[in-house]
């Protein structure tokens, strides 16, 4: 079901843990749709993100794209984190079952709450980000249903 | 430990040996078609007759109303379909409980798009239908009450005695989905007023592809296949010769081995329980615990999500099931576990495990410490459990 | 002779032992449930895939196209009523012919009941559908083209293609029950303007209790049996690895086999019509001379009846059939050979051989024999025959 | 399916063949259903069936039951004979499958039919025989649809 880079990443996660009085922390998704995933970032003053942390609710997927989307974070500019897509994350796994294509856009809106939040906190302004949604919609799972 | 446990046995089991022998001779010797006329073909109708008269016997019913079926959904959609199109000029109302196996649901849901109203009567926290809720659901256009025998998810036993006789006082057809209590349960159909009952082979240890509709004798039943004369003209299709022999060499066995095996795995399954009730924190036991399946359990443990808990289980060699096997998929988390009130967050942490006699006390040990480990490690790694610990929400 | 000359491979096929061989590991070892999250289901999930992958290239469709059912019945049944419900928007008018199957003919007085219109368009005296009939009878409101690939008893191969550019052009659906003609002949559903096809898994060899249904991708279908998410969640029921494994293996064979098997069965059949035309008097072939299946052969015997014919062939130990199988025990004659044209009386008469690549002409040589001396015999008892030779009508 | 009984008079019919100038001939049935019995009597002066000669087209039951009641009517007394229901017929077989009662029915019948021929023949009037239907319907086949 899951490809071998999904399967590490969920079965040996990078970055789990907190960060206290992180410069950012994000949170998205709900209990009811079953995944829910926290991003933590420090961020130095020349924006860079000198570290990353992850809590995450949710399954195989969830827990692997928020590893890889850590991954993928670490060391960047905010500006870059910014354009990192759940196509990157996916991509950087080898791929996604359809059915869990949702995780890694919930991922791409955790990095993107927490920077928000940062952004808050700083009172900056990010250009290009925009107030994300707590949670995303399955929208793929209604051409299923289509056909 | 290297040997797979397999703890799904609610979902599918292994066809016995004895019972692919049983087939064996039927696919490639005595291939013919039981409809036929010459001689060679009669020794399939027998062995058709044979399985039929096991089955029934099983079931204290005459041979007579045992109506063979691709399998449990086709029994079920069977049934309710039927008695719709049977008794629509009765009425359009149908009864049925909010924690049935989607082969009922959806086509309950199907049914409600053509003209007919279903009820949807609710469980209590273990699951156990509320039989008040049905008595006052009934109408006087209410043509079949339909309710499962256990549940498949949380295995508790439904009142059936109690809803047949509600049933039965009130002139309404009453059907059972048995796919998972037909031979793990004693079932007799007159004792217990089932006008219709639905089986399935693969969940006894028979082959995949076959199962039955009991039907009592005066039911008025239409097809849901229709063609040839097959089935006392009844459903159509050239009959599943091997598999029906199977089915009927797994009743045989599952009547012969009945008492032994169950008391074998309610005393597995309640070590099971009582262990991971014990040992792992902030968990809770899904469904009813005495009135439930002899190989059922379901935990709910609080702050995980089950699948991520399901595939490290897999790395160690357990296979076990969250909500139930055909849903998976999906990302709502299991409407029984809704039905008995629990928590989107706690449904979406559920782990059922389901044994057979075979699966050992040593293994089962196995099971427990993997589970109790794999547990720790998703809740330090959940959000939910941080924001719990923290005293947030 | 000694051995069972089997010549009613129309009605059922032995299973062969390479397809036997692959289902044995599905039962007992890999018996997973493919919906399953573990990996041991993976392996299951994979051996669907792939029969349904063999099954989609036989048929130039692509595997997504391919629904896994419990027989031609069912398909048959599906294709149908989903096309019913889905398209009834549209109109509630469908064309048939007269010598389908009981599974299409039952399945549209069903439908008749339930408000749709249906036109069964008659077959010239060789069996083949009358295309000025179909385009004479088709509507605004014509939904669905449903004419068989080639008929069950006589063999007659319809003019698919033709009848597919007729769908096309009015833009109607086209269901074609290929049961008889999948894996007898060549099929390409593009080629062929097919919407929608069904086939058996009995009638190739492979085993019994499994079909599909071949759906043209945006094609509107409805479940006929709902529940779980099985089959793009378009048939509800635990997926019969082992008999869809079977039944991939059983195509793969016939696959590489085509080509040799069908012209010897060919020269087989054209032998045995042959000599049976020319040797037992007041004799008629049913079904077009060449357009037809590779293993049919079906006589009409005048002044005798087909059952006390079989009978005595059994006790040669030759199994053979009269109209189809499914269909014995009706006291009527068979509704195809009345639709050619033939009178009760001599429908009543008729002998269908259906043959093997394995049969040789020695044991056809016995056949013929037998069956000349049976049909003398009938004849001398027969008050027809008398009346015929005393020239009394 | 059939009894050995019936196997052994469909396969070695008794009396098959035809009187001429018999004392009564009886045509039953008809080809659209796919029986046709026709039975020859010889009967002598005294009433007594001295003889007895069938024609059957039809399935093994119609065979069977026509030879079997050739052999119960000869050498019994018309009266005697008219009595020989299609219940005996089927006994003397040891049973038919329900779906072949009515061949028994139709034995009856040809019987009956012989009868009546040779009381118009004679102008006789045979105490307790009504006209023959020359055909019989299958009643019990609708019960398996009532069901
Ligand atoms: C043309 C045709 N259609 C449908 C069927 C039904 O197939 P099955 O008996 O496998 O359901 C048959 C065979 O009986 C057939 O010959
Ligand atoms: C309670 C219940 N009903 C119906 C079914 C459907 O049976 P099958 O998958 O054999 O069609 C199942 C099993 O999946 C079940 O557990």
């Amino acid at each position: 079901m899951y490809s071998e880079k999904v399967m590490d990443h969920f079965t040996n996660p990078r970055n789990v843990g907190e960060i206290e009085n992180a410069s950012g922390v994000g949170t998205v998704g709900n209990a009811k749709c079953g995944d829910i995933m926290r991003i933590f970032l420090d961020i130095d003053d020349n924006g860079i993100i000198n570290d990353v942390k992850f809590k995450t609710f949710g399954c195989g997927a969830a827990v692997a794209t928020s590893s890889m989307a850590t991954e993928l974070v670490k060391g960047k500019k905010v500006e870059e984190a910014l354009k990192i897509t759940n196509k990157a994350v996916m991509d950087a796994l080898d791929g996604l079952p359809p059915v869990k294509v949702h995780c890694s856009l919930l991922a791409e809106e955790a990095i993107h709450a927490a920077l928000w939040d940062y952004a808050e906190k700083n009172n900056l302004k990010i250009e290009g980000l925009k107030k994300p949604k707590s949670d995303i919609n399955e929208e793929e799972e209604e051409i299923k249903e289509e056909y | 430990m290297d040997k797979k446990i397999y703890l799904d046995n609610a979902a599918t089991t292994a066809t016995r040996p004895e019972v692919v022998e049983a087939m064996l001779p039927y696919f490639t010797e005595k291939f013919g078609n039981p409809s036929s006329i010459y001689e060679f073909a009669s020794q399939n109708k027998k062995a058709v007759t044979d399985a039929r008269e096991i089955i029934a016997k099983s079931l204290g019913a005459n041979a007579a109303e045992i109506y063979f079926t691709g399998g449990g959904s086709e029994s079920d959609n069977w049934a309710l379909k039927a008695t719709a199109e049977a008794y629509k000029e009765k009425g359009n109302h149908i009864i049925t409980s909010k924690i049935e196996h989607h082969a009922i649901l959806h086509t309950c849901e199907y049914l409600e798009k053509n003209g007919f109203e279903v009820t949807y009567v609710g469980v209590d926290e273990n699951g156990v239908l509320k039989l008040d809720e049905l008595k006052a659901a009934i109408r006087p256009t209410t043509i079949l009450i339909s309710v499962m025998f256990a549940n498949n998810e949380i295995g508790t036993i439904q009142p059936i005695k109690e809803i047949g006789e509600i049933a039965k006082q009130n002139n309404i057809l009453f059907h059972t989905d048995a796919v998972q209590a037909y031979m793990q349960l004693d079932i007799n159909v007159d004792d217990l007023n089932i006008d219709m009952l639905s089986a399935s082979g693969h969940k006894i240890n028979g082959p995949k592809g076959i199962g039955f509709l009991y039907i009592r004798k005066g039911v008025k039943i239409r097809s849901l296949i229709h063609g040839g004369a097959q089935e006392r003209s009844r459903r159509a299709g050239t009959e599943n010769v091997p598999a029906i022999v199977g089915y009927g060499k797994a009743v045989e066995i599952a009547m012969d081995t009945f008492k032994e095996r169950t008391e074998k795995e309610i005393e597995l399954r309640n070590y099971l329980i009582e262990r991971v009730l014990a040992e792992v924190p902030y968990t809770r036991l899904n469904g009813h615990r005495t009135k439930r399946l002899p190989n059922n359990s379901n935990f709910s443990f609080q702050f995980i999500e089950g699948e991520s808990l399901l595939i490290m289980l897999d790395m160690k060699n357990i296979c076990g099931s969250s909500g139930s096997a055909c849903t998976s998929g999906s990302l709502d988390p299991s409407h029984v576990l809704l039905a008995i009130g629990l928590p989107h967050e706690i449904a979406h942490g559920s782990l059922r495990l389901t044994l057979n006699e075979d699966i050992t006390k040593e293994e089962l040990d196995y099971v427990v410490t993997n589970v109790k480990e794999i547990v720790d490690k998703l809740r330090s790694m959940s959000p939910l459990y941080e924001d719990y610990v923290k005293g947030i929400n």
